[in-house]
């Protein structure tokens, strides 16, 4: 048993990073990666602009300085594996295979074109033909369903496997439980990803729980759980394609907790009393997109090239979305029924 | 015909169906070699193995997102959810996702489940093993509610709700379980969405549902020896519901009567009240549509109390005549 | 008098009752330094400490039962959850345990307590952010159900539920918070059971709930520049109803239309139809009573179909002009 | 924090049973420990007579077998604190404070006179004034309550405990991982007792867990955890003893597992098909009521002789519930409101 949950603590100190050769990730292949991780804090910065312009409503929830977890997890799996989404998940939507960043705009903007046809938002949006099966308004909302998608992926024999991603507050609803035994003693091929950004809403990880790993509560059900730096993308790829390989090779599930950091507030309306400014410039200093270009050698130069590189295929998309139509109101009841 | 039992046509219309589609499988607590709380699923582990009948640990949010997912990636996932009580801690992966994945989609994905519960009273369990909560879904789109009342109705239902392509509630009654009826040996399916005229009337029609229609025949049979002639409606899908058979029915009797087990206040029968408000048969009616259901409180213990808790045969029959006869 | 918002009439209650009471405490996500999601507890943690204003992990269900093991043995508890969606994560410990405890331990026993949660579209928050369910908890012996309309009224209703002996689900609306109107400073209380004549009117007898009171006057208002003159009632508490103001007034106006956000199918709306119906006031009806309620959909992202899906002031005063003409 | 979870295992053979000194347990009180448990006994077997002879309806759980868990764990804790019972909790409420078996057995037999006035039956019965809070149809049911009663006592600054118990099976419900969570982060004075009769009606506990004790879970939450030999009444006792003393001095919640086994079927409508006679009777082996006589030295003769007047008072019970009246079909509607 022991062996199962033994854990690989990867400390969140900036310096020491996952070798790309230790982690197997090939030098041109990391370009696109950081490529990646810019167009989703790209994307992210120009929603947030956006919503302040008024020209989006609702609420959204930004996961500037976590790309790395969401890079490193989609990059450890294959196109044809199962993506369940959380209510802050537009890295982890462009991050997974064959998403379309003007689709994804186009639903952020409510448009007909979005992948939702507009009616999803931000905290729904899916690309079913791509196995990424949404976003998620509910906290843990997806964990529930991941259970079904392992099962599923066990009756049809594949090899696919189920990436469930949840927070740190997330991690204590009751579901979550039920969940991580019946993909236990079911042994399902299903990754469940903890993103520990420190904060539920306004809730300290610390107070919230009275363990400092979650990871360890893998022991419970007695299925491999491991902690690693959230902001050290290969440590996340890494954790993931193992997760992955022992999934499919019916070894059963995984609890990973990514260890990371929200940059922004919780959502729009959010004063952020419950943190101090150093905390969130401490974390800021190991902005994953930084570290993750230090590791590739680059200078700042090539690095704002691609930024900017990112930054224009962001306005393609917020072009496209503008220049889309919006939804009907005379086609208001459809898709209600099958 | 051949007559069988309420819970032998569900293990049959499963039988059949399982054996006719492998994206369906079972799962739920106690379905295997328990066959089931009520015995339903009773050798369909023998039959199908355990990777298609599953028992589950007592984790019911996690038993319907098991349902939800497999669903969402093409299998015909059938819940059991042990009693319909249960079902409320079913309720966010039903109501927030099942219901509504679709729409958020943009119609993009579904979700084709079955979510098999017996409802009601009866039984002697008390308040927490008793309750008919339907009207709770038909007040949710997205889902369908369907309450088979005979043995007949129940396989041809199961085995259209097992063809739908959405999440389906679908609410046995315990106390119909041991019933009996002429039942097709063969698949048939009754379509999702039509009323039924169980018995033919011209002076009330009376809407019931689930074990309430038998009640109501019940009652409408010991009215006829006085001679008065009772309509009973079974909508047998509460959602979407088929109101047309209704309001014809009204148009021709000028009186309604709707009955159901679950408590009076926003149940189901209101909806049946405010249908016909809004529709023509409110030119008909002689008087004001009647409800007779359920007490205001929850199922008590001691068997005479709930035996008056819910509508029996006399109640029926004593309300129909009074509206028939206009004492109001 | 003063004028604060609806907002500020809420914590203003809060901060009074628990000043006067020390067994009331809060609980709830994000209460303390965040003041809660939309701040109706903002300052609170300041003025009372986190010992009773409890942040919480997320954990509805927790949070439910943490309320009914509190009231069960003295305090009273006042839960928060933060969106009514996700009440759908506490129907069992409302339902099954709350509702029922006092009815199935024979009337030994009581729970006093009180949960807020605010309700209703319009925010852009989408399907899963924007539910009205006040009509499964009215369905549900043993609830109370309060919906308030205004500034004055939800705090006179926030401290009467402080009071009440049993578990009264409070349901606010986020539309609603910065609303302001004019609310006394000391401690009163406006008993739960009251429905409420908001605007006297001869013509026809409008029954709205929450948001919807404020839509229906401001449409009665546009109705009397044509001479239209409409009467809007507010139940204020859906359960237990109090239906003979509702009755009155329809018997002296022959018209009825109910207004709510909820999906109509199964909605509150039918049970006023019902009640209606079976008051005497059916004979002074000179036409059917109508529903005016939210579009059988789960809500949509998009602003304009999100505006679309609910009534809006134009809507009802379209519909109240039709009814009044008998344009049906 | 390893030390709050260090976890002490006693074994389930008969023979090793825990002494009443190093309980301290003195001989006089145990005899009416042993008394309790055959009260317990025979009540349920009466219980069962008279629902085989019809006169009682409904179904009923059975604790037979499991009684030293129910008497070791109440003896443990003090009149004034709380108890959260189960579906099968006929004996944790006769072994609970100021019980009175002619009331537990009028509710049994719905009358009037029974501690629930008839409404609630055998899986309700509760003794609010003896903070006996009531057994629950609802399986872990009362576990989110505990949360409750736990603030309720913090806040009243008392000395009271709670505990709640639940089955095996009801320890996977979800409900169970948010309450564990939240006694533990505000340190509550709950005490959670599993008590693992092998099976969930008819899940074996083998199947229904990937771990091989459920006291392991307590370290997923950083409380302590034990797992004792149910049958064992000094051993529960010691354990609930210890919980309590921790819980008084503010130190928080604890998880104890007692390992028993229920002899009957689970409810009146069980063909136990999931089980073999043999396994069964091997346990009956272990009898916890011979298994405590047999510590205290006792006679099969003496054993009988307090059997026989365990059954007397039973008798004396069914003869008050069956002179007492039936409730009132007009005061139906009582009770639902305050
Ligand atoms: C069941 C449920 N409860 C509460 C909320 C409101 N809410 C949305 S996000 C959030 C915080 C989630 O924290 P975490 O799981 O750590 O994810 P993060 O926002 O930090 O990425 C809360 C309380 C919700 N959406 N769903
Ligand atoms: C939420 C819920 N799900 C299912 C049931 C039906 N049920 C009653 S007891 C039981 C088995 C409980 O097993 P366990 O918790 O181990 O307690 P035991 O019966 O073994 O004492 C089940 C499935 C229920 N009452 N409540
Ligand atoms: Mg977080
Ligand atoms: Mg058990």
């Amino acid at each position: 048993m022991s062996n199962r949950s033994d854990r690989q603590i990867i400390t969140t100190n900036g310096e020491t990073n996952t070798s790309l050769k230790d982690a197997g990730i090939p030098d041109d292949a990391a370009k696109d990666l950081l490529m990646k991780m810019l167009l989703i804090r790209t994307f992210e910065e120009k929603a947030e602009e956006l919503f302040s312009l008024g020209r989006v409503h609702g609420t959204m929830h930004l996961s500037i300085g976590q790309e790395a977890t969401a890079v490193g997890a989609a990059t450890a799996l294959r196109r044809g594996d199962y993506l369940l989404n959380t209510h802050r998940g537009h890295g982890h939507c462009l991050a997974w295979f064959d998403t379309n960043p003007d689709l994804m705009m186009a639903e952020f903007m409510g448009k007909e074109t979005g992948y939702c046809r507009g009616r999803g938002g931000s905290m729904h949006i899916a690309n079913v033909d791509a196995n990424n099966l949404g976003a998620n308004g509910i906290v843990a909302g997806g964990v529930p369903i991941a259970i079904g998608v392992g099962l599923s992926i066990k009756m049809r024999k594949t090899d696919q496997v189920c990436m469930v991603v949840f927070g740190d507050g997330g991690a204590n609803e009751g579901a979550v439980h039920e969940s991580l035994n019946m993909a236990s003693i079911w042994n399902l091929p299903v990754i469940y990803l903890v993103e520990n950004n420190q904060y539920a809403m306004s809730m300290p990880f610390t107070r919230a729980f009275n363990i400092p790993e979650i990871s360890q509560r893998a022991a419970a059900y007695n299925i491999h759980g491991v902690t690693v730096d959230g902001n050290d993308l290969a440590a996340v790829y890494v954790a993931v394609r193992d997760a992955a390989e022992r999934a499919r090779a019916g070894e059963g599930p995984t609890l990973i907790e990514a260890v990371t950091y929200r940059w922004r507030g919780h959502s729009k309306s959010d004063k952020q009393a419950y943190r101090t400014r150093d905390e969130v410039k401490e974390w800021q200093a190991q902005d994953p997109i930084r570290r993750f270009a230090h590791v590739l050698g680059l200078t700042d130069a090539q690095l704002d090239a691609l930024r900017q590189q990112a930054a224009e295929r962001i306005e393609a998309a917020v072009a496209f979305a503008e220049a889309s139509p919006e939804p009907e109101v005379s086609r208001i009841t459809e898709g209600v029924y099958a | 015909m051949r007559e069988i039992t309420y819970v032998e046509a569900v293990r049959e219309a499963l039988r059949q169906a399982m054996a006719a589609d492998d994206r369906i499988f079972l799962i739920g607590e106690d379905i295997g070699v328990y066959g089931g709380a009520f015995g339903a699923t009773a050798g369909l582990i023998q039959d199908f193995g355990a990777e298609r009948v599953i028992d589950t640990p007592i984790s019911e949010a996690g038993i319907t997102g098991a349902c939800i997912g497999a669903a969402l990636t093409g299998m015909r996932p059938v819940g059991e959810i042990q009693f319909m009580d249960f079902i409320t801690l079913s309720m966010e992966q039903l109501v927030l996702q099942a219901a509504k994945i679709r729409f958020m989609f943009g119609g993009k994905a579904s979700v084709p489940m079955v979510l098999r519960t017996p409802a009601g009273s009866g039984t002697g369990a008390a308040a927490q093993h008793s309750e008919s909560l339907e009207n709770w879904f038909v007040h949710i789109p997205g889902l369908k509610v369907v309450m088979p009342s005979s043995p007949y109705d129940v396989k041809g239902l199961l085995l259209a709700a097992l063809q739908d392509e959405n999440p389906v509630i679908f609410i046995e009654h315990k106390l119909l379980y041991k019933t009996k009826g002429p039942v097709p040996e063969e698949m048939y399916t009754i379509p999702l969405g039509q009323s039924n005229v169980v018995r033919p009337g011209k002076d009330l029609t009376v809407v019931a549902t689930s074990i309430m229609v038998n009640r109501a025949v019940e009652a409408a049979n010991k009215l006829a020896e006085e001679g008065l002639d009772v309509e009973v409606v079974d909508p047998r899908t509460l959602s979407p519901l088929d109101d047309s058979v209704i309001i014809e029915s009204v148009k021709k009797t000028g009186r309604a009567m709707v009955v159901h087990e679950a408590v009076k206040t926003s149940g189901f029968g209101a909806e049946v009240v405010a249908r016909l408000n809004e529709s023509e048969a409110f030119d008909y009616l002689e008087a004001p549509v009647r409800r007779v259901a359920g007490l205001d409180i929850p199922i008590p213990y001691n068997r005479n109390l709930e035996y008056h808790a819910v509508p029996q045969v006399e109640t029926i029959a004593t309300e129909a005549r009074k509206l028939i006869r206009g004492e109001y």
